[in-house]
């Protein structure tokens, strides 16, 4: 048991950054390159740890912690989130809340470091990060409050293992509103198109990107690091929801699992490349439109 | 005695009526004069003309004062400021009279809801009573100079006198202690008052006497 | 009780004495710290001992006034109330001492101490007043001395505003509380509260309306809050420490004390609560985004924590009307637990805007930056207090709110409307309330203490004195303490709750029980978070060990000559969501913009001034005073017109009187 | 000893107009002030003797309103010590128009304080409508000199007003008696004497529809000097003009003694078994009183009339208890006594600002606690005791009243009385706040910075007084009240 619980978050770790790559590839595919190769954040990350690093004149020890506590908080979610019918290092009643809050934690701090550096561009960005992710929240915990509702357990282990294809069957419509919605705070949170564009090459348009400019070295390795972490975790989320498979073969439940995380890599990769990044004026509403399929899911679940 | 009590009420009645609608001041210091006058004899007449040296000293001061003293001094003031008529009056003269009048009938309405517990001498004393409070009041209101406004005042003071010696047989001791002192108080005081202003404003129109508001 | 009585007069006689110590400020300001301090430890074990026991000590003596009686009791509700306004109180004190030292060569401190002292008595005395006389005696003398305490500096015009906004908001609201007191003890026959006697349904609703006026008012209630955004950055800090961090509670204190006086809920009362909690709290976040001083910032902040109780409160009430023992434990154990930790992190914050304010002489939060390099122990006590008051694991101000939702998660009360509609307001109000925070927080951290200095005040910084120092340390661990050893803190509703519900012990103890067993899982993961930070940050250290670190300037995309005027400002940096939102804010922009071709100076000002102030009462207080002086020719100078006056009301009444007889 | 409370001041207002020298005169007004409140004081613990065949005697009712006028006349004696040593005789310039005036002579201005006094206590000891009715009349006549103290012409309006208009209604008042003689005058009253005790006893005899009439034209009459709305009218005048020590009088002596004439046939009236009838009067001119007074006391320009027309919301109050009855009436008979103490205090402070600043205006004068720390002090805690703040007396008295209301139901005139009230301390706010903070006025010298003992001395003793009633009701007081509540038909 202890060992599955440990692969749960081991998955985590290792498997994080292949999210990035796959994007990447699928990107590439539907740009007709032949683009960078599947593990290239594994070695961009590598590579950046044996870097050295330059710290602007203006930070202060906020700006060497942040990437720190960024890294710290994911690994504390990764012991929350199950992922394929895996079980957890931690589970507790409304261990669902506090995993909506660690990541705001590291968003906390993420920020911090952003107006550490005197930059307008990285303050542009924070300010944007702390407008987009305030909507968001409601988002995601009216969502998880629905399913909560809906299976009467309180935390994120529980609930996922209460939830079946008799659920779906149930409730498919609810279930419906919230993956879509989970699937906006998914593209929101990770910084994807249609809120964000990671490669763009203007600072005035990014968000979490600009943020981190001034990140070099192990620091910049940490925070990428951490950020597919996020990916990872906020997918386990999803696929939860998606896809609950709950045989008696964990072998087969994870491979279910890992093959929907495969579909939202590739999912995401091809929403990037066929539809452009909104208007920043237009994410709102986006996100409030979350909020409101998941208030829906909530009205349906408990009508 | 009866139809003197009561004649002596119409004549109040008659002269208010006179002040409401005259414009000149001397005839209306007359008038108030010869009101003081005839109402300072009441207390005899009440008596039925018994001599008594009280009751008497009583009407010889009143009669004195209001018929005598009171009238001089308005004069008095009157030309010193040179002013012999009342100029725009709140409430013209035409409609003071009226008004009075109303005033008049709203009196003996009144007077009917209070019947007298006693027997009484005339029957008009308490609706004349009021009316002669009631415009005395009217004039002080209507009026803009501060020698009507004390004339006004007096004319008041008749109408609670007449009340007083027509009605409070019990009290005489009281009536004539409360009359004198409102008399004393419009003879004295507001002629001192009236001296004041009088230095003050180069003239007695109260509506000068209005800077002090809200 | 002699104890709790004794430090009372301990406090009392600090302040009596200072105030004939005028001519020596400092010998002054000891003394009645010094007894501040004191008889507020001394004060503060029999409420500890009262709260762990559950056993309640009272006393009463004659008071020779009508309807009064010395009639005062510490339960565990009072007790839970009074830890809180000795701890904060005398922790200011002390800090108070070193920040009003530059004063002391201007103002008569002894004065200043006197009210302070008097101010704590007061705090004391309303919430174990157990009479509505002397409540409402106590509760007057504590908004009089809190607003002398918040005209210290009366010669500024902004406090002379501050000041009457301040009383004539505490006047209203008492005059709706003279009406409850008045209404309760004329229907249970006496002003004391014990004798209680069942409330007819209309009488108790009517009562509960007043209660949420006046307490509403103290407490700083959505329309009611006005005054807070004045008085808090009038007032020197750490008088607005212990208003923002103890004495509005007094309002929450009234509205609990209320609860426990009128008897089952109706259904409807846990609504308005809610409603109440949920408008206040994200308007009050939203507002103090929207604002450039740091202390109103705070203010409108203690709006929204007061929301966050009070839906706390609102959802425990819904568990009392609908007989669920979760939402009854936790909702109310979340709320009242807020109020602790609020106490703490709000006092903390005040008191580091104290700091700052010393050190630079401005809060206004677009001329500073960058402080953190010559104040870190200001900067570090705030970054706790910034992340606790964001409601961010793993410290305190997350328990609270954490139990809040759980009840919510948790409750077992059915489905339909009424189940959804809580639900939806809490976790949606919640969870806006919690990222509109941490947006406002990462602005004021973000542009105070980071970046580069905007001013020369910034430039010049420098770090506080010992007594703030220390006063702000004790309170920053106090946030980890609370937020560590939570599990054993909300044990403390054992105790508090049988006070306000008729609910069975039994069930009160397992669901305390489950609460604390969960949150012993949190503050498991939490030691667990706060270990992989160490171990990561060694790690960090020994990887740089080896590594080359340079030093450079922020890249800088390209500008040929940055300096720190172009850094993102504070308004720049809410500017999205105060647009976002501003038909609520409304905010006023005025922009100068240089239209030529080689644009010369251009300024843009923004001003966020209250809604309910702007919308509510300045009309109506325009409109009324415009009324009344349509009335005002009714007396006008001419004394015809008061004859009238007279003749024309001596007519009326005997025609009036005469005419019935 | 009824004697001697009359007779001391009689003899100092004689002796004040003989005596040349100015301090002496002075040292009298303290001296007979002084034992006239220690005669006062004497007069608590022993039972007096009714004079004149029971025309003169200090029953209970006389009795706190003679403690509450005699209190307030030692500690104005004190204040006038200050106040004539300031003002004397000199030329001066008026500072609102710049016109040359001078003061009336100082030995008419003692001598017709001294009159006031005996002329206030006559009203509290008379037993005899009539006696009672004469008192008053006096104390038009003594007063009138007081208010005209400067000599220019606003004064002389405001004398003019008052003198009028309280003519006219002392008038309507004599009109009072005689209607109440009339309703004696049936045979079955065998005593037609107008002593009230006998009054009372047979008050179930008189002829009701003029005891009635009587009853309006006492509240009418008395109503124009008590400061009733909307016969008030003088009264804002006669307090702005009049020297502050004297207007502290009139609103804390003067209009409880005339209140204390209404009252007298309140009496008689609800023996006769009208008591609910002047109940409703009471309330409705309660009421109207106190609304009036807040329409003028928001956007008060003069700081002055603002205290004046607070005076007339206090009357209201106090009728309006009256008109409550049951606890109320102990309500406002408490209320008197906090009303005087703390309107004479704001009075004088105001007498304070006015020396040193020059200027009624409420606009023009800020920062009194950086200029006179002291009197700033006074005018915060003045504005907080009037307001009806604890630990101030008059919370207590409202209280008292607005409990009552409630609890005999008339909820809604509770309503209205607290809404009225907060609007009032909106309006009274305003003017208080911002003339006692912010930076001080230009037009103050510093040289003008004095705060002498004397004059401040008094107005913290009269504060201090009403914090004590605010906090504690000695027992011996507070049997007082009852007694006069019990006396008054109410109950508490």
């Amino acid at each position: 048991m202890i060992f599955l619980k440990i692969l749960n978050t081991v998955l985590a770790l290792i498997t994080a950054p292949l999210l990035l790559g796959i994007i990447n590839r699928t990107k590439a595919f539907f740009a007709g390159r032949n683009g960078q190769p599947l593990l290239q954040p594994y070695y961009d990350i590598w590579k950046l740890l044996n870097k050295g690093s330059v710290y602007s004149i203006a930070t202060s020890r906020i700006f060497r912690i942040g990437p720190v506590v960024g890294f710290s908080v994911v690994l504390i979610a990764a012991a929350i989130v199950p992922f394929g019918g895996l079980p957890v290092l931690l589970d507790f009643q409304g261990d669902l809340i506090l995993f909506a809050y660690l990541f705001g934690l590291s968003r906390f701090f993420t920020v911090l470091m952003a107006m550490d550096t005197a930059s307008s561009f990285e303050g542009m960005g924070a300010s944007r990060e702390v407008t987009f992710s305030a909507l968001t929240e409601p988002a995601l915990l009216i969502g998880l409050a629905a399913i909560a509702k809906y299976t009467g357990y309180v935390s994120l282990a529980q609930i996922f293992s209460s939830i079946n294809f008799d659920a779906w069957l149930n409730a498919a419509p609810a279930f419906i509103l919230i993956g879509f919605a989970f699937l906006i705070v998914f593209l929101s949170e990770n910084s994807r198109i249609p809120v964000d564009d990671p490669n763009t090459h203007l600072e005035l348009t990014m968000i979490h990107e600009v943020m981190i400019l001034d990140h070099s070295g192990p620091d910049l390795a940490i925070i990428l690091y951490s950020a597919a972490m996020k990916m990872w975790l906020l997918g386990a989320i999803l696929t939860g929801i998606v896809i609950p498979v709950h045989s008696d073969n964990v072998f087969l439940n994870v491979s279910a699992a890992l093959l929907f995380m495969l579909l939202l890599a590739v999912l995401t990769g091809i929403i990037e490349s066929s539809m452009a990044r909104l208007r920043l004026l237009h994410v709102p509403q986006l996100l409030i439109g979350a909020a409101t399929l998941s208030v829906l899911a909530l009205i349906l679940i408990l009508r | 005695m009866n139809n003197t009590l009561d004649t002596i009420m119409i004549f109040l009645v008659l002269t208010n009526l006179a002040l409401l609608g005259l414009s000149r001041l001397g005839t209306c210091i007359r008038i108030v004069a010869v009101q003081g006058v005839v109402l300072g004899l009441v207390p005899l007449l009440m008596n039925n003309w018994h001599f008594e040296i009280r009751l008497a000293a009583f009407s010889a001061v009143l009669i004195v004062l209001k018929g005598i003293v009171f009238p001089r001094l308005l004069t008095k003031a009157m030309r010193d400021i040179k002013t012999l008529r009342e100029i725009e009056p709140f409430i013209g003269y035409s409609s003071s009279i009226a008004l009075g009048t109303a005033l008049l009938i709203i009196c003996m309405w009144l007077s009917s809801h209070l019947p007298l517990p006693v027997e009484t001498i005339s029957e008009l004393t308490v609706p004349v009573a009021f009316f002669t409070i009631m415009s005395g009041l009217l004039l002080i209101i209507s009026r803009k100079k501060a020698i009507t406004q004390v004339l006004g005042y007096l004319v008041m003071e008749n109408g609670i006198y007449t009340f007083g010696v027509t009605l409070v047989e019990h009290q005489p001791v009281l009536v004539e202690l409360g009359i004198l002192l409102d008399v004393f108080v419009a003879v004295f005081v507001m002629g001192i008052t009236m001296f004041h202003i009088n230095r003050e404003f180069d003239h007695i129109d109260t509506d000068q006497l209005s800077n002090l508001k809200v | 009780m002699s104890i709790f009585i004794l430090g009372l007069t301990v406090i009392l006689a600090g302040g009596l004495v200072s105030i004939f110590l005028g001519r020596r400020p400092a010998l002054a300001s000891f003394l009645a710290v010094a007894g501040a301090a004191v008889g507020s430890i001394i004060s503060i074990f029999p409420c500890f001992k009262i709260l762990l026991s559950g056993i309640a000590e009272s006393m009463r003596l004659e008071w020779n006034v009508p309807f009064g009686s010395f009639f005062i009791k510490i339960d565990a509700i009072s007790a839970l109330f009074l830890i809180p306004i000795f701890g904060l109180s005398a922790i200011a004190a002390v800090y108070g001492m070193g920040y009003l030292s530059s004063y002391s060569s201007r103002k008569n401190l002894g004065v200043h101490w006197f009210f302070y002292n008097l101010l704590l008595i007061a705090m004391a005395l309303v919430v174990v007043a157990r009479n509505g006389v002397l409540f409402l005696v106590s509760w007057e003398i504590m908004s009089l001395s809190s607003f002398f305490l918040v005209t210290f500096e009366y010669e500024q015009e902004k406090t002379q505003k501050a000041g009457l906004i301040y009383l004539i908001a505490m006047h209203i609201g008492t005059a709706f509380l003279i009406a409850f007191f008045v209404l309760l003890g004329n229907h249970n026959g006496s002003m004391d509260f014990d004798k209680i006697s069942v409330l007819p349904s209309s009488l108790a609703s009517i009562l509960f309306l007043l209660a949420i006026v006046g307490f509403g008012t103290k407490a700083g209630f959505m329309p009611f809050h006005v005054w807070l955004p004045y008085a808090h950055p009038a007032a020197p800090s750490h008088v607005s420490a212990v208003m923002s961090g103890v004495m509005i509670k007094t309002g929450i204190y009234g509205l609990v004390r209320t609860l426990t006086l009128l008897g089952t809920p109706p259904e409807w009362w846990c609504w308005t609560l809610i409603i109440i909690g949920a408008v206040s709290g994200v308007l009050g976040v939203l507002f103090a985004l929207a604002q450039h001083d740091l202390k109103r910032l705070l203010a409108y902040h203690s709006v929204e924590n007061i929301g966050i109780i009070t839906i706390g409160l609102g959802v425990g009430l819904l568990g009392i009307s609908k007989g669920s023992p979760v939402l009854v434990v936790l909702g109310f154990t979340g709320g009242l637990f807020h109020v602790i930790n609020h106490a703490v992190f709000k006092g903390l914050l005040f008191l580091c805007a104290g700091s700052i304010l010393h050190s630079c002489g401005t809060g206004h939060i677009d001329r500073l930056g960058g402080i953190i390099k010559r104040m870190p122990w200001t900067a570090c006590t705030f970054l706790i207090g910034a992340i606790a008051i964001s409601g961010l694991p793993p410290l305190n101000g997350f328990v609270s709110e954490f139990m809040i939702y759980l009840g919510v998660f948790k409750s077992d009360t059915g489905s339909g409307m009424n189940e959804l509609i809580p639900s939806l307001i809490v976790i949606g109000s919640l969870s806006l309330i919690g990222g509109l925070a941490l947006a406002c927080f990462t602005k004021a951290f973000g542009v105070i203490f980071l970046g580069l200095p905007r001013s020369s005040e910034a430039q010049h910084a420098h770090e506080a004195g010992t007594c703030m120092r220390f006063s702000m340390v004790i309170l920053a661990a106090c946030c980890v303490i609370l937020g560590i050893f939570s599990p054993l803190v909300i044990r403390f509703a054992e105790n508090v709750i049988p006070e306000i519900t008729s609910l069975n012990t039994e069930q009160i103890q397992i669901e305390l029980s489950s609460a604390s067993g969960i949150l012993n899982h949190f503050v498991a993961a939490s030691l667990i978070l706060m270990g992989i930070i160490g171990i990561i940050t060694v790690l960090h250290k020994l990887l740089f060990g080896r590594r080359i670190v340079r030093e450079a300037v922020t890249w800088d995309c390209g500008y040929a000559r940055p300096e720190p005027r172009m850094q993102y400002t504070a308004t720049s940096f809410a500017q999205p969501l105060v647009d976002l939102f501003r038909f609520f804010l409304r905010t006023n922009k005025d922009i100068s913009r240089s239209e030529d071709i080689f644009p010369a100076q251009s300024r843009l000002n923004t001003d966020t001034s209250d809604i309910c102030e702007k919308y509510i009462y300045q009309p109506g207080f325009k409109f009324l005073s415009e009324l009344l002086a349509k009335l005002r020719w009714l007396q006008h100078g001419r004394i015809q017109l008061y004859i009238l006056y007279i003749a024309l009301t001596l007519l009326i009444l005997l025609i009036w009187k005469l005419m019935k007889a | 000893m009824i004697y001697a409370l009359l007779l001391i001041p009689a003899i100092a207002a004689v002796l004040s107009l003989i005596i040349r020298k100015d301090l002496l005169r002075r040292l009298i007004l303290i001296l007979a002030s002084v034992s006239h409140t220690v005669i006062t004081v004497i007069a608590w613990n022993v039972e007096t003797k009714s004079l004149m065949g029971g025309w003169i005697d200090l029953d209970k009712p006389g009795l706190l309103f003679l403690t509450i006028t005699s209190i307030l006349f030692s500690a104005c004696s004190f204040y006038a010590f200050w106040y004539l040593a300031v003002e004397s005789g000199k030329r001066k310039q008026d500072f609102e128009e710049g016109l040359f005036f001078t003061n009336e002579p100082e030995a008419i201005f003692c001598s017709c304080l001294m009159a006031f006094l005996a002329t206030m206590t006559l009203v509290t000891v008379s037993q005899h409508l009539g006696l009672m009715w004469v008192a008053l009349e006096a104390t038009t006549l003594a007063s009138a000199p007081l208010i005209y103290f400067h000599r220019h012409h606003r004064s002389l309006e405001a004398t003019w007003k008052y003198l009028l208009i309280c003519s006219v209604g002392i008038a309507l008042a004599l009109l009072g008696n005689f209607f109440m003689v009339i309703a004696a005058s049936v045979p079955e009253v065998s005593d037609k004497s107008m002593i009230l005790s006998s009054m009372i006893e047979q008050a179930k005899l008189l002829n009701v529809p003029w005891l009635k009439a009587a009853f309006l034209l006492f509240l009418v009459g008395y109503g124009t000097k008590m400061g009733l709305a909307p016969l008030h009218t003088w009264l804002p005048d006669a307090h702005s003009e009049a020297p502050s020590v004297v207007s502290a009088l009139l609103s804390g002596a003067l209009l409880n003694c005339a209140f204390l004439g209404i009252l007298r046939s309140f009496q008689v009236c609800s023996a006769a078994g009208l008591g609910q009838f002047c109940r409703e009067l009471l309330v409705l001119f309660g009421l109207l009183s106190m609304a009036w007074a807040a329409i003028f006391i928001l956007g008060q320009s003069d700081y002055k009339r603002m205290l004046a027309y607070s005076s007339v919301e206090h009357i209201g109050i106090l009728a309006l208890g009256i008109g409550i009855g049951a606890g109320a009436t102990f309500g406002a008979m408490l209320h008197a006594v906090n009303h005087s103490l703390t309107k004479a205090m704001l009075f004088m402070t105001a007498g304070n600002i006015l020396a040193v600043y020059k200027t009624k205006n409420t606009k023009s004068v800020s920062g009194i606690m950086t200029v006179l720390p002291v009197t700033g002090i006074l005018w915060i805690a003045g504005f907080l005791a009037i307001t009806g703040m604890p630990p101030f007396g008059i919370f207590l008295s409202e209280f008292t009243i607005v409990k009552s209301m409630f609890e005999q139901g008339k909820a809604g005139i509770a309503i209205l009385f607290l809404a009225v009230l907060a609007l009032i301390f909106i309006g009274m706010a305003n003017v208080f706040i911002n003339m006692a903070h912010g930076k001080k006025s230009d037009s103050v010298n510093v040289s003008d910075r004095r705060e002498s003992v004397i004059s401040v001395f008094p107005p913290i003793a009269l504060g201090f007084l009403t914090l004590i009633t605010g906090l504690y009701i000695p027992p011996v007081l507070n049997n007082l009240l009852h007694d006069v509540a019990v006396i008054m038909g109410g109950n508490l």
